[in-house]
């Protein structure tokens, strides 16, 4: 087998038992790599009923098969187990270094299970793997944890996955974190990592990696990278993603103080443009990305000056205008806080704008905030939220650290206005004046994704009515879901996707990686298997329609400023467009798969209807 | 005698990408195995990336701080480390103020870049997709250095 | 009891058992502190007979009532144990934090015996002290130690005491370096720390210092400072103590190749005042220090470049003209070797000078050094063979891992020019033309030493004919060392001993701090009083006056060089002198102290005579 | 108005001996205590060292940064940490660029210089034993600068 390693390692962090397992060639083509890996192996291992933070739950951590080679954006990993967050399926997917190296070691993946006694970090190297003591990396952020593990191995090139004390304090939102800058986010893999008392995943290898066609996957990427310093991916390498804040501000989609608005009037304060101007040091690249997306801010001066981080759209826009705060230090500042001490900045930004507007309904009193004026636009005050939910440190930390659903619930009130699908909190785009999106989010197998479907992308560019829904937006989810699982399989950036002429130049990649004959319609109908077993997961822990609504913002309240004022989304179109996509994927109105559906796609049939 | 050439590389441009490195180790063992490239990028955290090659020291400290003679010039200025004597105890790669040699981990042995030698240039520098390498002399990045400072003023003139 | 915190730490290493214990009034008058508490401990602790690898054996820390008080250089620590290479006493001083830092900690000592079954280090804090996991340290250099501790424990301020590899392995050159720069060097306490499994000792204290009289205490060091800034110290501030190679050239009494001359052609290239020109890139102090002597190398170009070190006289001159070397960058390079890696600079450049002499001589082939050409004045050979020195590597690495002595032991020859005594390594002052010198570093209770009388003075200053010797330099020898035992228990720098006024004003100094009344009298008795102390710890090993000889090369060999050609030691002065000495110690012809002395210095007198 | 006074330290000069914190210690908590001293130490292994107090900031970061208004300043530019509202979080401490701010260990609020407030000048200035430290303006201290580069010049010119 070409591209694959055909070699899998299952860690038992109770026993500290670790083997190595065989990969097959008809798993290989039938589920990719990555994503469908975990879908997979999730599925299949997970127990009925087993416990997101029991030792029962399965973490895997999975390449694809074009991850160490020159595939433009190939170096990429995903780690997937039960969501503590949300229940249900829980994955995320990160660039960097980890991805290649453990190609390099030997290995395609690591299926990790049980619970260690004490804090343990997992070391493979070159056909080696160890799980060692990870006491002297207690609480330690993840920006130290990679530089320590570094340091005692005395190896520079090792790459270390890591949690930060969040995780180690089972965090929902706690999140994963390699190469400092690049994060598995969503959906609290960290907490598991947590759970499992396993500190870090460190690689090194120095092996060859092995492909099919060696010279002609060369030449064809040599066209790629070209293609990379074109205009496809312009916007990722000169503004980098921020440029999103002012297109949005634009059409009234900016969430601005916990999604009430769609307009934020200091927008400018934090464009990507300003960002550009004032505060990004370096623009860098992952491990053999072409395009280089990733704006290093570094604060120069005020209250934050030495803050550090790298600042992208979804970050900016939830811990800025979404909490009413425009001071690109604060913004970095908190990121920086997020990434260190381990948790999701999407929902600590989501998170920080739920408490914001209890505090200003006055639900959450100011001995509640343990002294903190909570309003809309504190930057301080933001800044300071982020620290404590990231260390459950005081009352407002204890209330935050697991999310807006769960702090609604501890609260005892404010579950309505809670941005959240399936306890997971929404991404930066608006729900009323960005309709499909609404539904593609709704209906993430992760929950509120913007990642799985692109379904933002017809209402930004204009392609359909932003501000109503109708049955057909189903298939545009459909369609994008099915492309996307590919990507997310293969696993490649999701900002190169521009650069390939078509769904047979993707092919082609996969073929002479692999020396496989793969057509479109196989790769396409590759992406449904994938999905659907993604989503049968879902159904085997309980998944039913009602997991697939938006938060109650959505139908109960207009928006009110400027671009959007009025919008609001009507809860027949909701349904109607549900059920359009339920169609679509040929589930019933109860978002299960059909048997038929699943015999076709190859899949275990015994949980359709 | 022709001025030598060597590998610069624009931190600015630089991007740290590491794709010099994959198609280094493609071309010289035909496989991907970046430990294995002649060029090493470094990363200083946050904000520098750098892509080093040999020099072609006017002195080689490589040279001189081998205890066992096996390190040699060739004639374009670069270094060769003749296999048969070296044993790996890694004086050159410590005195190498770029650490342009490396340790090959199969073989134990030192090797450093020949320039990709018959091959009409550098390759890394052919792929880099963000130009920041060039396959240059030392004189000309001077010469490269003082027209953008010139420039540079310029613009703050205007 | 001011200045004492009265009370310090019991750390069984094999039960993991941490207790207090008191320091009681009497004692810290008796033994003042320093050398004095080691002699004390290990008379008393270390069982007859106890092998000094094994667990048996009591490593001691203590500090003197001056540390962390203002006076000056005064955070000084003494580190004591029976020595591995002489199985004499062992012990060293070395300046830095962790004297203050234990101090404010709120102990004077820390006494450790047993051995641990996995490597440890001991962490100390206000008044709670833990042996911490230090598997992660395992295999790490010195420097790299302290920093990983520090961050470990996230606080920058904690003084870490720590050996490198080489105590790993046990070697009897291993030290212990503390602040980077300063070393406890001499007699091996770090292969102890090595073979109790004690990595570090890691220490941090916020306390108050109390001392008795505050004010009128800051009043005179205000004064000493001054002092510190005039003439007394301008050789230590300006070139530091390399000062001595152009001067000791001049005298013929730098040992060149193994001692074999006096002068070195090349003395000028590695001279104080070319180092101070070419290579030191700061003067540093230790805390409460207003000297400043420690000159800090770094080498800007050649095979070199990037060197670190500090470096001192004997270092500079063992590694240098002893092996022939007079390249300042290998030199740097070497004592940054020695001390990350953890051995003495001293051993290891007679170690290394021993196996030229001995390659030259052809008792030792190129295939016993693995092919390094060892010739005098190779410099690279010179660094290399103490890296492998360091780490036991190869051939050439195990035959001198443990010094000369034991090397010419492996090699079955080259006995007769391994300079030592008490199979420790001679400091860097020649034999036979520094004759004073010799008798007081062969008689030196931990071998070889210089720092115990400073008995190479007079023979500098001419103030008696260094190229004989004569039944009254035993006085010589007895006042210096009686005085520095003191300054060596206070414990306080010696390069400060000419700022004070007379020992009246050393008593000033320790009456402002403890509150005491001692005079000038009780002072000198009390330095009499611990060295023989340190002496019945010899006597009770089996010490006989044939320990107190210089190596042979002293009587049998002629030097060779202009300025000292032809000097050599007769026997029968050398036998004279020695004689000379044991009456002015008031001990026996073998050396035995007699039980009348042991009486009137309130000792033990069962070993006397 | 008079202008600020503040301590600056000569980093050629100060060898990092640490006795301005003993001494600051002494006057202030009438022990010794370098953990509590108002000037506070840093060395960058391996040749750098530097005592740093309150610069006496135009706009303090450490008044901004705290979200409980617990930091004032005095009349003379210098800051106080009101001890009641203090509760230990340390954003002050991560907004001063100077690292002039501590927490007292035993207390758990932040102190700051005082500048030894009606005893005639800093003590940690009149104890350095290395002239390193000078308490005097900004101002005055670039005017030195320029007088010791216009000597170095001189002295590269002779």
């Amino acid at each position: 087998m070409k591209g694959y390693t055909g070699k899998f390692l299952r860690v038992d962090m109770t026993t500290g038992e670790i083997r190595t397992d065989t990969l097959s060639e008809e798993t290989a083509r039938k589920f990719l790599g990555g994503y469908g890996f975990v879908a997979h192996t999730l599925y299949n291992e997970v127990p009925e009923g087993a416990d997101p933070l029991s030792p029962e739950n399965v973490l895997c951590f999975w390449t694809g098969p074009v991850a160490g080679t020159p595939v433009p954006v190939s170096s990429k990993y995903i780690m997937g187990a039960r969501s503590p967050a949300t229940g249900f399926i829980g994955f995320g997917i990160a660039s960097g270094g980890p991805a290649s190296e453990l190609k390099a070691a030997g290995w395609d993946g690591i299926v990790i299970t049980g619970k260690a006694d004490s804090l343990k970090y997992l070391y493979v190297q070159n056909g080696h793997a160890e799980l060692r003591d990870a006491s002297y990396l207690k609480g330690k952020t993840t920006w130290d944890t990679e530089e320590m593990i570094r340091e005692e191995l005395s190896d520079e090139e090792i790459r270390v996955s890591s949690i930060g004390p969040a995780g180690e304090l089972l965090s929902c939102l706690a999140n994963v974190t390699n190469d400092r800058n690049r994060q598995v986010g969503r959906s609290g893999m960290g907490c598991v990592m947590g759970s499992k008392n396993l500190k870090a995943i460190a690689i090194r290898g120095t092996g060859n990696i092995e492909v099919a066609h060696l010279d002609e996957l060369l030449e064809l990427c040599k066209d790629l990278y070209q293609r990379c310093r074109g205009p496809a991916t312009e916007k990722y390498r000169v503004l980098g993603t921020p440029a999103n804040v002012l297109v949005h501000n634009r059409l009234g989609c900016l969430p601005t103080n916990n999604f009430q608005q769609g307009t934020f009037d200091r927008a400018e304060e934090c464009s990507g443009e300003r960002m550009l101007e004032t505060m990004v040091k370096k623009v860098m690249a992952c491990p053999s990305c072409p395009i280089a997306c990733d704006h290093i801010n570094v604060v120069k001066e005020g209250p934050w000056a030495g803050a550090v981080s790298s600042v992208d759209y979804e970050s900016l826009e939830l811990l800025g205008p979404n909490c009413g705060v425009s001071d690109l230090g604060a913004i970095t500042k908190a990121v920086q806080l997020c990434d260190t001490l381990g948790i999701d900045t999407i929902s600590a930004g989501v998170t920080v704008s739920w408490a914001m507007e209890a505090y200003e309904k006055g639900l959450l009193t100011r001995e509640g905030t343990d002294g903190l004026d909570l309003r809309f636009g504190n930057d301080a005050a933001m800044v300071e939220a982020v620290r404590v939910m990231c260390l459950r440190e005081g009352k407002l930390g204890a209330l935050l650290a697991d999310g807006s659903a769960r702090a609604a619930e501890r609260l005892g009130k404010g579950s309505e206005f809670a941005m959240v699908n399936k306890k997971l909190e929404w991404g930066a785009y608006s729900l009323r004046s960005l309709q499909t999106a609404t539904l593609g989010f709704a209906t993430s197998v992760r929950g509120a994704c913007y990642l799985r479907s692109g379904s933002y992308q017809p209402d930004v560019k204009g392609t359909v009515d932003r501000y109503a829904l109708d049955r057909s937006r189903g298939k545009v989810v459909f369609d994008g879901e099915n492309l996307y699982a590919v990507i997310d399989s293969m696993i490649i950036c999701k900002f190169t996707r521009g650069i390939y002429k078509d769904n047979d130049e993707f092919c082609r990649v996969i073929n002479l990686v692999t020396g496989w004959d793969v057509t479109s319609d196989e790769l396409i109908k590759t992406g449904e298997r994938i999905h659907n077993m993604a989503k049968l997961f879902n159904v085997k822990f309980g998944a039913h329609r009602t997991d697939d609504y938006p938060p109650p913002r959505a139908f109960d309240e207009k928006m009110y400023d400027d671009v959007s004022d009025g919008a609001i989304i009507l809860r027949e179109q909701y349904d109607e467009a549900l059920s359009g996509y339920y169609e679509e994927r040929r589930w019933t109105e109860d978002g299960i798969p059909t048997k038929a559906l699943l015999e076709e796609l190859g899949l275990d049939v015994s949980l359709g209807v | 005698m022709e001025a030598k050439k060597i590998i610069v590389c624009d931190t600015d441009k630089c991007s740290g990408c590491e794709l010099c490195e994959y198609v280094c180790s493609i071309f010289h063992e035909k496989t991907v195995n970046w430990s294995k490239s002649r060029i090493r990028h470094v990363r200083i955290e946050p904000t520098f990336d750098i892509a080093i090659a040999c020099r072609k020291c006017e002195e080689p400290l490589c040279i001189k701080a081998c205890p066992r003679d096996a390190i040699i010039t060739m004639e374009d200025g670069s270094v060769k480390v003749e296999k048969d004597k070296c044993n790996g105890c890694g004086w050159c790669i410590e005195a190498c103020n770029f650490g342009a040699l490396k340790l090959d981990w199969d073989k134990k042995v030192v090797f450093a870049c020949d320039f990709c030698e018959g091959e009409g240039g550098p390759k890394c520098v052919e792929f880099c997709p963000y130009d920041a390498l060039e396959f240059t002399t030392l004189d000309q990045v001077g010469r490269e250095a003082g027209v953008k400072a010139f420039k540079r003023i310029i613009e703050e003139l205007e």
